[in-house]
């Protein structure tokens, strides 16, 4: 008895071993920290909520702080990621930045929605330390201790392109738009990609604007979380079923170009723009359209360059793309990779769209806009402000879909 | 085919279950095994159909010695044993329960099978569907199934242990029949019993058992005077015969009282039962497996609610109350399997006296102990207070539970009291519960065993097919005649007499 | 004689051997990794103690955590696996806040002991829910449990995307804070909330006693290792059941009060943060024995806090303390096999 | 209609892991033996089979090494329960949640990553057919397998005599022990085997229905599957029937966001589950002796089919599910 449970044990432990050792065989996770920086270093931490290799969003940051370590001598970068509650659910935002602190760092930043409240009670016990909260408006508000500055990009743009490659495309004017939670920042992207799937289908495609179909269902968080999301897997195959062509994506991760490429793949003709991460076509070449990313490499450089030198000042900022060279990587903060899958005729009007949002002669914020229960938006013959478009209520007439949760 | 074993020794623990055993049995002929309980029977029939090894001595079939690692093996050899309760599959069907595992090439399809089956079953006078399932059938219809499997399997040699305990006159009648018919065909038969007549009636030969060993040694050839037997198998105190005490007739006020019951549980439909259950009786419970004396317990014991009517409990109306409130007001229920749903195996006496006290916050562990430590006195259990009931004998474990029924309790339902035990261990119970019984307690007892509810009801109940006969005084009540109402015979005009 | 022997042989060595093989897989996880297993170790065992914000952390964690085990050993004994112990704490916490929201005005004392009462009240409901549907619905309380769990996630979810959500945004990151005066006092700058440690260490005291001292506990001992029995010897045993897990409920509700009040400051989705299945290996380890549950407690939770800095120093994952205290837990099941 | 039969089609498809998980954890049920760790097998499986399929460039490697860890998680369930007598919920239990974080831990460096997916493969000719070619005939192998899965299991349960063997293991070990085979050695063999098999449908999430690997990636999947194989009362058709109507309502969570305009849908997604368990107890207690008398009472009208509606519902676990074998 004994010595079959013995030769047993064995056995389990031998095949054990053997599958650890499969995975052991894979490159290691990249390194954290970034070696012997010069001995007056200045290290800067970031509490990324999703993986840094997600693909997305927090891949965008992660590459931001790398631009800086790369462009900066002296500098080091640490920093948590997963911060959220299915990956980490004892771990609250103060105490992951309260880790950062612990090991040196004198600058933070942290980048979702969701960090705000944690931001400003970290930030409030280290007054010596600076932070960043990227995409809030605690600043704004007045909410925000004096250390913390607010930094955003205008993805607005990015979106507006994303939606004029969109309607250019499709066959049928049927668009799904794969959404986060529903806030203010993700209605405002949600109603510019709706802007500018509109103006491309009216101006370039010739249709009338009741023939485009744009729908938004929201998962509920930035990216999957089981039980608690929407599965976004299941949300974008609902979309080809019911015959919607191009998938936008406004999560953080892939599945919207995972799921059109692979429905491509049997048969049908779906396409995807997916979002946040410049390199995010990689997960289906064949059906991206192309991509609207952040790139905060040279924001983070300047905010780095200032914490080190002091000279900090509470700021909300809200930085464009440089509309001489979008994909500029030293100075644009919003950009738009071309997709393989858009066809040159259509590069071509998507070139002269841009050209029309670059010189200003375009500003699709241009009244009359409504949001969906009627209500005016932009008045006729106005532009909206800044705070008008930062604090949208509703999505736009036309879209269909959840305003509010 | 001839099987002997030689010098057999098994040992549990410090006990020597089968002490340097050696008997053979021939072919063609079927042999009695008698002995108390304990004696070594069962151990013996294990270490011959595989169940278990010996640790030493030898088994041999046809003068081959055989080394069995499991009843497979033991099958393979052609030796099959029918336990009490069938070992079948109750969720299968006749059929499948055939094929299960069915040594390879025996059948080649499930037609092949049903037609050796219904052919076998001709032959031996068994009808079967073998459609039915199981768990549909009785025992006796199980154990028939479970015969024919074996002998399809091609079993040589069939171990019967107690085969007789819950089954039906007319299925014994029947079973006996096909055992002289299968040693006929030159198969050898071995019938384990304690039943003497059944012995004397069916069986070749006799191998009487005591402590372990042969006694005397080697096989006696039937018939053998039955005081003979006796003594062989208990000694010289075995042979007393049962004493019977005719009670003064009492005039008590009815422990239970049932008003119009109707009750249905599973496909019995019990209906308009009316009875009053005295203080100061003992009353059995004679019938076959599943004819509503179960059910009857539970009613009594407030397990089970009636459909309609109503249960009084010294004249108190419980219906419906719950088994709780039925203890609280002096019912005890003393279930067959004593550690399953009787006492907790894990727990010692004095935890299960602490379990009894019924006030304060906390365990008052000196008077349980204290209990506990009477009630070993008392009723001479084997024990501690602080052993664990589990490892207790059985014997020790039946004083163990009466000992836990509280000196208020005026009704004690019992489902088989002595299940299990030796002939000494069963007269201490009994002479315990005829105590209960003088003291005023109302006892309701069911068995399979006829003598036992001979022997020791004041009253009986016959019941049949889920009707409730009416009580029947001891006295007017011969063993053949027990035997022929249990089958239903005369039962009909029995019930219209009471009317 | 000799088996005597033996079995002392091998009680003395087994949870050596356990031991040895949890952290010979947690090992061999580690070295799949190219990191040095040494540092790992020293940063999930001891790292939870190297500072007094962590060591604080610790015991926020250690304390509902605490609460859960002593809930789930009362079950244990009673011989219910109460997998909706995740479930208990998430009704408990959505209950918490009702009175933290209707009346934010109150004196926070009061309010605090109305949160508790409440909390307790909504575990309470939750797990007597199990408790029917094993009772009068025959459905194991195992499954009935992960459905309450199903829907207590899906209750807090609700509450946190609709009735309560923030002004702004439905955001899973939970309600609007709680005002100040209503979280739970804490040590200067610590997060440490004394009172959270105090209630566990308080019912643990409590259900030691009463599980190994009154009648009750006896007789739910009685009822967890044969109800049939314990029936017929006159105890309510369904009722013990349902007792059993009305106290686990209670504790674990009283769980989700402090994660809200004196964690979170605020109801979020995942309030229960995996804490009653972490609960529930700590109980499996204690083997339902009280005074194992406290030690067992503190070092897990110090494993969860300890492996925070993994990624941040060694950059792995942080899921190795679970792989840990899972594999403690199993080959802690193996060493108790008996000798046979 | 033909959106009905698209949306069929792909309810089909969606259902398939859970398909060959709980066919898988059905014969091991079957068998007498339950396998709780579901859900970190899955989860190890899905994270092992890709990380195989993606550093070998091979599909086929990246099955097989997932059923090799579900056989291996089983095997170990086994040797703890079976041969060392431990209670096989507390072992099965503790398994999920170790499992779980071992495919967080070790799958770290395939989050995202994009990798190899099972081909769409429509069957030539067959696939054209109008409906039963969208149904049946336009998928990919994995989801063919999970269509053939359970005839097969059907059929081996109730068609073989290996099928009467593994329904006596649940029913009545001993019985099967006196018919000379080896219990404990059968246990494992339809453990293991219902191991690969629950390995397969992890791998046949991050390979194909749910690309590649994140953390948790199919997490709640195996508590969903051991409450369908309940639902679905051990018998592989009503268990596959389970699936699927747990797939068709996941898509109505997913389709009423549009329809109900202020209400969080995503908390529907915890509808499935709840549902499966109030419709369990239902059934149940519609069974119950309590209910049966009263039925028993209805004109015969009514009788006939209500008894027969619950008996077709009622879901009888096999006899010794969970229990440890002891030799007669």
């Amino acid at each position: 008895m004994r010595n079959r449970s013995v030769r047993w044990l064995v056995l389990a432990l031998t095949l054990l071993s053997l599958i650890l050792t499969a995975c052991g065989t894979q490159p290691a996770a990249e390194p954290t920290a970034t070696p012997a920086a010069p001995a007056e270093a200045f290290t800067f931490g970031m509490v990324l909520v999703g993986p840094i290799n997600d693909g997305g969003w927090n891949q965008a940051h992660y590459e931001g702080a790398q631009y800086v370590v790369e462009k900066v001598p002296g500098v080091k970068f640490i920093y948590i990621d997963k911060v959220n509650p299915a990956d980490r659910p004892n771990v609250k935002v103060e105490q992951a930045i309260e880790e950062l602190i612990g090991q040196g760092a004198r600058l933070i930043i942290t980048n979702s929605a969701e960090f705000a409240d944690g931001t400003n009670i970290a930030a409030a016990a280290h007054p010596d330390v600076f932070s960043i909260h990227a995409s809030g408006d605690k600043v704004l508000t007045g909410e925000a201790p004096p250390n913390v500055r607010n930094l955003m990009g205008r993805m607005e743009y990015g979106k507006m392109i994303a939606g004029c490659a969109a309607a250019l495309t499709t066959e049928a004017g049927k668009l799904a738009y794969l959404g986060p939670l529903i806030d203010p920042e993700t209605r405002r992207l949600v109603n510019s990609t709706y802007l500018g799937a509109r103006y491309c289908w009216e101006t370039y495609r010739g249709r009338p604007a009741s023939e485009l179909a744009f729908k938004v269902t929201w998962i509920g968080f930035w990216f999957n979380i089981p039980g608690v999301t929407l599965d976004p897997t299941k949300v974008a195959n609902d979309f080809i079923n019911e015959g919607y062509n191009v998938i936008l994506s406004g999560i953080d991760t892939t599945e919207g170009i995972v799921e059109a490429n692979k429905a491509t793949q049997a048969g049908k003709r779906v396409f995807a723009v997916p979002y946040d991460f410049k390199g995010a076509c990689a997960q289906g070449e064949a059906v991206c359209l192309g991509v609207p990313y952040f790139n905060w490499g040279p924001d983070y450089k300047r905010l780095v360059e200032l914490a080190r030198a002091g000279k900090w000042e509470p700021a909300w900022e809200w930085t464009g793309p440089n509309w001489s060279n979008l994909n500029d990587p030293d100075t644009s903060m919003i950009g738009f990779v071309k997709g393989p899958a858009l066809s040159a005729e259509n590069a071509a009007k998507l070139d002269e769209f841009i050209a029309k949002l670059a010189d200003g002669s375009l500003n699709l914020f241009t009244g009359p806009l409504f949001y969906q229960d009627g209500t005016v938006f932009v008045p006729e013959g106005q532009v909206a402000d800044d705070k008008t478009i930062w604090y949208t209520q509703q999505l736009l007439a036309g879209i269909e879909g959840q305003s509010a949760p | 085919m001839h099987i002997a074993v030689e010098h057999l020794t098994k040992r549990f623990g410090s006990v020597c279950a089968n002490d340097r055993l050696t008997v053979s049995f021939a072919a063609g002929q079927i042999h009695g095994v008698l002995g108390e309980n304990g004696a070594g029977k069962s151990t013996l029939m294990k270490l011959l159909s595989g169940y278990i090894q010996p640790d030493e001595g030898r088994i041999v079939f046809n003068d081959m010695p055989r080394r069995l690692r499991g009843p497979g093996d033991a099958l393979a050899a052609g030796v099959g044993m029918v336990q009490q309760e069938p070992l079948d599959i109750p969720a299968f069907t006749v059929l499948e329960n055939l094929l299960c595992a069915a040594p390879p090439g025996i059948f080649r399809s499930r037609r092949a099978a049903q037609t050796a089956l219904l052919e076998l079953a001709g032959r031996l006078g068994f009808p079967v569907d073998p459609a039915a399932r199981l768990d549909q059938l009785t025992i006796g219809q199980r154990q028939q199934v479970e015969i024919m499997r074996l002998l399809l399997c091609g079993a040589q040699v069939l171990i019967l242990d107690e085969p007789t305990t819950g089954i039906t006159a007319a299925q014994a009648r029947a079973l006996f029949a096909a055992l002289r018919q299968i040693a006929a065909e030159g198969r050898t038969v071995l019938f384990v019993s304690h039943k003497l007549e059944e012995v004397a009636e069916l069986c070749h030969t006799v191998t009487v058992l005591r402590n372990g060993q042969v006694v005397p040694p080697g096989q006696l050839p039937m018939p053998q005077p039955q005081e003979y037997l006796l003594v062989l198998m208990f000694g010289e105190s075995g042979a007393a015969p049962p004493i019977y005490r005719p009670l003064p007739a009492i005039d008590a006020p009815p422990v239970w009282e049932l008003r119009n019951i109707t009750v249905r549980s599973g496909a019995l439909h019990l209906v308009e039962l009316n009875h009053r259950f005295p203080a100061g009786r003992i009353i059995g419970l004679a019938g076959l497996d599943g004819s509503g004396q179960q059910v009857l317990l539970r009613l009594l014991a407030g397990q089970q609610a009636p459909d309609r009517g109503q249960v009084l409990v010294n004249g108190r109306d419980l219906t419906g109350a719950g088994a709780l409130a039925f203890r609280q007001a002096g019912v005890e229920y003393l279930p067959a399997d004593r550690l399953h749903d009787g006492m907790i195996g894990a727990l010692s006496l004095a935890d299960h006296f602490a379990l009894l006290q019924r006030d304060g916050l906390l365990v008052d562990r000196r008077r349980a102990e204290e209990l506990a430590r009477q009630a070993i006195a008392d009723y001479q259990i084997k024990a501690t207070p602080v052993t664990p009931i589990a490892s207790l004998s059985g014997g020790n474990q039946q004083r163990a539970m009466l000992a836990l029924i509280p000196p208020t309790a005026c009704g004690i339902l019992a489902e088989q009291p002595t299940r299990g035990l030796d002939v000494a261990s069963a007269r201490a119970i009994w002479s315990r519960l005829q105590a209960r019984r003088d003291d005023g307690c109302c006892i309701i007892f069911s068995s399979p065993d006829l003598d036992e509810i001979m022997e020791y009801s004041d009253e009986v109940i016959v019941c049949f097919a889920g009707r409730i006969g009416p009580p029947i005084p001891r006295a007017l009540l011969s063993a053949s005649r027990l035997a022929e109402l249990i089958g239903g015979v005369g039962f009909d005009a029995l019930v219209n007499v009471a009317r | 004689m000799r088996t005597d022997r033996l079995k002392l042989v091998a009680s003395l060595t087994r949870p050596v051997l356990a031991l040895v093989a949890a952290f010979a897989l947690t090992t061999l996880a580690l070295l799949s990794t190219g990191v040095s297993p040494l540092e790992a170790y020293r940063l999930v065992l001891f790292g939870a103690f190297s500072t007094p914000v962590r060591l604080s952390d610790m015991i926020m964690l250690a304390a509902p955590l605490l609460l859960c085990a002593v809930g789930l050993s009362i079950t244990f004994a009673g011989g219910l696996y109460n997998l909706g112990v995740e479930g208990q704490m998430i009704a408990g916490a959505i209950a918490a806040m009702v009175p933290l929201r209707l009346w934010p005005d109150w004196p926070p004392l009061l309010l605090w002991l109305l949160s508790g009462l409440s909390g307790a009240t909504g575990g309470v409901v939750w797990a007597l829910l199990i408790g029917a549907l094993r009772q009068y619905a025959n459905v194991s309380e195992i499954f009935a449990g992960l459905g309450m769990n199903f829907l207590a996630s899906g209750l807090a979810l609700y509450m946190v995307l609709g009735p309560w959500r923030r002004q702004t945004s439905a955001s899973l990151s939970g309600t609007d804070l709680l005002p100040r005066d209503l979280w739970l006092p804490t040590i200067d700058r610590l997060r440490l909330a004394p009172a959270a440690p105090l209630i566990a260490l308080l019912a643990l005291a409590v259900v030691w006693w009463a599980l190994t001292k009154t009648r009750w506990g006896l007789e739910v001992r009685a009822v967890g290792l044969n109800p049939a029995a314990a029936g017929r010897l006159g105890v309510a045993a369904a009722r013990r059941m349902a007792e059993t897990l009305a106290a686990c409920g209670a504790l674990a509700g009283i769980a989700g009060m402090l994660q809200v009040v004196a964690v979170h400051h605020a109801l979020i989705p995942n309030i229960s943060s995996g804490i009653g299945l972490l609960g529930l290996l700590v109980a499996l380890l204690a083997r339902a024995d009280p005074r194992w549950l406290l030690p067992i407690a503190v070092a897990f939770a110090s494993f969860t806090v300890g492996s925070i800095q993994l990624p941040l120093t060694l950059g792995i994952d942080s899921a190795i303390a679970g792989v840990l205290q899972g594999a403690l837990v199993l080959f802690a099941l193996v060493a108790r096999a008996r000798v046979r | 209609m033909d959106q009905l039969w698209i949306d069929l089609a792909a309810v089909l498809a969606a259902a398939a892991p859970l398909v060959i998980a709980a066919m898988g954890e059905t014969l091991s049920e079957r068998a007498g033996v339950i396998n709780l760790s579901l859900d970190g097998t899955m989860l190890l499986a899905a994270m092992t089979g890709f990380a195989v399929a993606l550093t070998t460039g091979n599909l086929l490697l990246g099955f097989a090494a997932a059923a090799l860890v579900g056989a291996a998680i089983a095997a170990v369930l086994g040797l703890f329960s079976l041969t060392l007598g431990q209670s096989q919920t507390a072992v099965g239990f503790v398994l999920a949640l170790l499992c779980t974080d071992l495919s967080s831990f070790l799958g770290a460096p395939f989050v995202r990553v994009p990798g190899p997916a099972v081909p769409f493969t429509p069957i030539p000719a067959l696939a054209d057919v109008p409906v039963l070619g969208t149904l049946f005939f336009r998928h990919d192998p994995v989801i063919y397998a999970s269509f053939l899965i359970i005839p097969a299991t059907a059929y081996l349960l109730y068609g073989t005599r290996l099928g009467l063997i593994v329904r006596a293991l649940g029913e009545r070990p001993a019985a099967v022990y006196a018919r000379g085979i080896d219990v404990i050695r059968w246990r494992y063999a339809m453990l293991i085997t219902g191991g690969a098999l629950v390995g397969i449908a992890g791998a046949a999430f991050s390979l194909d229905l749910k690309q590649g690997w994140s953390y948790r990636h199919t997490f709640g999947a195996g508590w969903i599957v051991l409450a369908i194989v309940i639902f679905g009362g051990w018998r592989p058709w009503r268990v596959a029937l389970g699936c699927y109507l747990f797939a068709v309502l996941e898509i109505v969570a997913t389709r009423s966001q549009s329809a109900l305009p202020n209400f969080p849908t995503q908390i529907i997604q915890v509808a499935p589950f709840v549902l499966m368990i109030f419709v369990l107890a239902l059934v149940n207690l519609a069974s119950s002796p309590a209910a049966m008398r009263r039925a028993a009472t209805l004109p015969q009208i009514w009788q006939r089919p209500l008894l027969g509606a619950i008996n077709r519902l009622r879901a009888t676990a096999p006899a010794a599910l969970g229990q440890p074998f002891e030799r007669p």
